[in-house]
């Protein structure tokens, strides 16, 4: 073990996988020179061809990842902003989301999509979404939101050595977290939460950037006399629907904290899913902690109101249990 | 005909699979246009009748292992690029046996084996699949090629350029090949097309040409040497071919159009100069083929056709769970 | 009252808004001949200018009504089929969803998409997807899915009137369906459901094309004994909450119906809002009947498969009263 | 410091007004930049700091009541279309009296009153906004004219070929302005561009013109004669102007990148042409402004920029329930 840094763990992902299967290429802007720091040394390592700086044209390079995935290759496609999605999304929606089916099968799309979400650095409304409700409505695409830097590992070798198209979306602003990480290969199966503090009273599903929130929430709630269950989802397709409904069958209780908008969020999901299995085991009404319906403003308090943070998320929960 | 774009020694062993694929295209086509509206297709069909001699032009000079994308009118391409009739035709008909097995239908016909990389109900998406295909050619030093074909239409989506950009820049064995046949949907091209297509590939200081679409060696000739010059590591190329489409822009479309959009005049101007009409007078001019020989393939084609219909009319529907197998790759959905 | 067919009910808001307000202009692809018939004739009434045929590219059409509704004008966007809005989502999701907000207000954004959705044509998975939960998740685009030719009317005349972006989603293959409307000039308020059979057992949402399979369940229902109150939606943004719960309050069993994919429907949102808001009136679980995570398939019995239908409906239904 | 290429009657009055908004957004800007680096700014910023010619010189040409749409380098354009400094610089300091009430930030300055429709944070973004603005001009039958600034990186987005396309066909009072500063975020322009760009318009036969975006003489005259063009119903017109960003992508590249991807000696080099610096030895040498004259503008301009700056961080922080206001209209998200 070795404590590493969030987009670190990321990059040796990347590293050791590219050394592993020659067959995966890497490309999108400025991926050689990397903002992020995710494919820093790439290209050192695995030469131009392999990883490829693009102009700027979303709308083709995800096409492009969807013609290079079907002559064999295991496309990584940096998107930088999650934003920026949307600007390439016609190849994403109509193309890898659904050719697999269209096809008959014929065709798999491992194709990975990196891309950074969700707000709090005054970044303002066109670089501060967090886009995995569309996502997860396409159907045909898989949704990965590793919160820690073991997971972000064993989540992206598991995704780079999977076939089919996903989103590994990277907790914006936390690059620079570290925590322990194996130092083995090893892999993270897809689908399966982690439950990160055990509890009796109250489940608290959080997502992706909000799980550090929702571990920071457990003192508040702790000196209340609340024993939290605070569970990691890791990845939003596949949904481990089980591993949620069998907290709750616990708990009885549930909350679930999600960067995402509101309406038709993760978090507006997986509560109805609870409510439609676990509803004989709900003791109280499925909550959900979320941004509200509004884009991201740009002032530090502005953004600061509407995103979620671990008073709301305690709060939440205190009320579930009644204290 | 004009023969000046050909630049090709027009041995027989080259011709006659030509005038033999366009039959094949055209006679396939008019088989599904009589079932669609003998009310026998689940869905809709767009049919390529009248710019035969592009699809089949181009893709006489390619293998397997090259690769093309199509369009919503992909029939001609899938045909052309060796696709099999039966499978297709299965596919229209919903069936088991389509090569989708009945997930995609006509505007999502594909044979990855046979290097079709499929047609596209989304105007345009080609451009980028082509493009990422390219790459991926370079990526395996491989003298393979990838061929995009797109409408007049088509190249009014921003992806042209973008993808003319990325292909110039990095090299790419792709060949454009626009497909003008005067109408985007019920649009006449000039009413949403500013300048020159072509010229909008020059820009980029590529080899470009601009050939009768209805000549079959025109296309033959400017094709072969686009791709000869791709797969000798000279880039992308881009070709405008201009043609016309014969049939509607769908089938159905007598049946919710409340207007006309084009004169009948104009529909048999074009008749006149059917690709394949053409190609067969210049075929006998040369003494290549005779009449019986004419006839003897048409023969032979109708069978394909007629064993092709047959064959899919009578296969079983499609699967209905297949879609939550094949959705993804080893997960259920 | 005259019957008038739905879409025709589209084209006469379309031609009296329009002859009201000459701020109002209408683009997209062959508008001009129309397709759907929902923009018939406009052009022999209005003249070239105020409709256009425009070139296929979605990515500037959509940005093209941002620019003309910041100078001034109601923009009425076609985008023909609803796989089509991905293709140019960018100044959807970016644009015209946000800038309002970024402006500080400085910007309305009167903008009405209109798009047909949905499946059941064998017309395949790039043109039978039912986006409205992607859309209701933007937080800033309003989604209007009106079910009957006299709601099409009514709601339509509002949306022109108003100043917020809309997505008016046409329900696919229904154009030529006939109803009452009434002759005068009225509107619909966004955010009103409208109960169309009052019932006691348990509440039946559902939502544009799939109103009209919520009704033929309705026997089989009764037929059971059960008495449903089947409740149209209307519009997803704004949602009406209160309509919906206050049913649920009465009836204390809900199924929402959804032609959207499962995960992340406004199905499940709908289904996460009253979890939460009336959980103490809940007999039974809130059920989702949607389309399964997939893309539509081509062949008429595996689509069919796919679909919410009458009896999966009355099934949900009947289940959840124990019948 | 060309000459060729200005076309116009150089009097003072038209003159000085340049070397003053370019001085002011200058100052503006190395203001910002101060305040960046002493963290006093909530977001991070992208300065326009060796551009400001090309802002200036085409918007000496416009009205309040022509359309700009920028980018996410959009504090020239702002300033040099009429924007009020001491708004704009509070909306950057995320205050309730920023031009957007502090919503909008640095990526998103606006103020419609000015014709100002937004810097914008898409790369590219501006083009079919300035195309729909462009449209409602032709419908309102004004004079008015609509200009879209835009990057040589975002001249690689599609939208580029779809924009000019739909000004051409439909001959709308358009003026594109590509501002090539050799640049695409860390990537050098020639490794993600092929071609010229200006060639990408002239594909379309519509004015073109390239000009040393550093000479304001140069840019002024060519977007005169674009604009004058589109106020007559002469249609689009396309402006490449060769510049240089002095400063980094962003200001805080710093800290992040772990390469240069310049070298100092090009940056240096161009330092050496600032386009403010040439224009001020062109006016002292033609004898229109003199040392002192000179100074006192310098003087102006600093008062201005230290009351905006003192305005700017003197206000109140933006409210933090508007956002529920103003997302719609009349309609509480
Ligand atoms: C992105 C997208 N926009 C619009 C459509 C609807 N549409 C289908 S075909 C077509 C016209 C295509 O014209 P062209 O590219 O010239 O091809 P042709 O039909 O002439 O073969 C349109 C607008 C679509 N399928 N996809
Ligand atoms: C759609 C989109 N893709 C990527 C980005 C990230 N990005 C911001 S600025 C930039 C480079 C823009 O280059 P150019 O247009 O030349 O403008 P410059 O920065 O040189 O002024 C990129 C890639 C973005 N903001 N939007
Ligand atoms: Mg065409
Ligand atoms: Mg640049």
């Amino acid at each position: 073990m070795a404590k590493k840094r969030y987009i670190q763990a990321i990059n040796d992902a990347l590293t050791e996988e590219m050394a592993r299967d020659p067959k995966i290429i890497l490309f999108g802007e400025d991926v050689e020179i990397s903002m992020f720091g995710d494919t820093l040394g790439l290209l050192e390592r695995f030469g131009p061809g392999r990883i490829r700086n693009t102009p700027i044209c979303e709308a083709t390079l995800t096409g492009m990842a969807v013609g290079a995935a079907a002559s064999g290759y295991r496309v990584v496609l940096h998107m930088m902003f999650s934003n920026f999605i949307y600007t390439g999304f016609d190849a994403i929606a109509n193309q890898m989301a659904k050719l697999r089916l269209m096809t008959g099968g014929q065709m798999s799309m491992p194709i990975t999509i990196l891309a950074g979400y969700g707000g709090g650095r005054s970044s303002a409304a066109q670089h501060s979404d967090t886009p995995h409700p569309l996502l997860m409505n396409l159907g045909g695409v898989n949704v990965v939101v590793p919160a820690s830097p073991a997971d972000a590992k064993g989540l992206l070798k598991t995704v780079l050595r999977g076939k089919n198209p996903t989103f590994f979306l990277e907790a914006g602003g936390r690059g620079a977290e570290t925590a322990e990480v194996p130092d083995e290969d090893y892999t993270i199966p897809l689908g399966k939460v982690s439950v990160l503090r055990p509890g009796r009273d109250v489940t608290v599903v959080a997502i992706g950037t909000m799980v550090k929130h929702a571990l920071a929430a457990i003192p508040e709630l702790e000196a209340k006399g609340i024993d939290p269950e605070v569970i990691d989802i890791r990845t939003l397709v596949p949904l481990d629907e089980d591993g949620i409904i069998a907290s709750v069958q616990k708990t009885g209780r549930l909350v679930v904290v999600d960067e995402a908008r509101d309406r038709c969020s993760a978090a507006s999901h997986i509560c109805a899913v609870v409510a439609d299995k676990a509803f004989s085991a709900l003791k109280a009404p499925p909550k959900r902690v979320t941004v509200p319906n509004v884009a991201m403003p740009y002032a530090p308090a502005s953004e600061k109101n509407v995103l979620p943070n671990p008073a709301k998320i305690a709060a939440a929960a205190a009320a579930l249990v009644g204290r | 005909m004009k023969t000046d774009a050909r630049n090709f020694a027009a041995t027989k062993e080259v011709l006659v699979p030509l005038l033999r694929q366009m039959l094949l295209v055209r006679r396939v086509e008019e088989r599904l246009s009589a079932d669609f509206h003998a009310g026998k297709l689940p869905g809709g069909v767009h049919l390529y009748i009248g710019q035969e001699a592009v699809a089949v032009g181009v893709c006489a000079h390619l293998r397997d292992s090259d690769t093309i994308t199509s369009t919503h009118r992909g029939h001609g391409h899938f045909i052309a690029k060796g696709g099999s009739p039966r499978a297709m035709m299965a596919e229209i008909w919903g069936k088991r046996s389509g090569i989708c097995r009945g997930m995609g239908g006509s505007m999502h016909v594909a044979d990855v084996s046979k290097g079709i990389l499929g047609a596209n109900g989304i105007v345009a998406a080609g451009l980028a699949i082509t493009c990422g295909a390219a790459y991926a050619v370079t990526l395996d030093r491989s003298d393979r090629v990838a061929v995009a074909f797109f409408g007049d239409g088509a190249a009014n989506q921003g992806t042209l350029m973008e993808t003319l950009n990325v292909a110039t820049l990095w090299n790419l064995p792709m060949i454009f090949v626009c497909e003008n046949n005067r109408f985007s949907e019920f649009s006449p091209t000039s009413t949403v097309t500013a300048g020159d297509i072509v010229d909008r590939a020059r820009a980029f200081k590529i080899p470009c040409a601009s050939v009768d679409g209805n000549d079959v060696l025109a296309v033959h000739g400017a094709a072969g040497a686009a791709i000869e010059r791709a797969r000798k590591g000279g880039g992308p190329s881009f070709i405008e071919a201009h043609t016309y489409r014969l049939h509607g822009h769908l089938e159905a479309e007598k049946s919710f159009l409340k207007s006309a959009y084009r004169e009948s005049a104009e529909v048999e101007e074009w008749r006149g100069r059917d690709p394949i009409a053409l190609f067969k007078t210049y075929l006998r001019g040369e003494g290549i083929l005779d009449e019986r020989e004419v006839d003897a393939l048409e023969r032979e084609i109708a069978a394909i056709v007629e064993d092709a219909a047959q064959f899919a009319e009578a296969g079983e529907p499609a699967d209905p769970n297949l879609v939550f197998e094949v959705m993804f790759h080893e997960q259920r959905a």
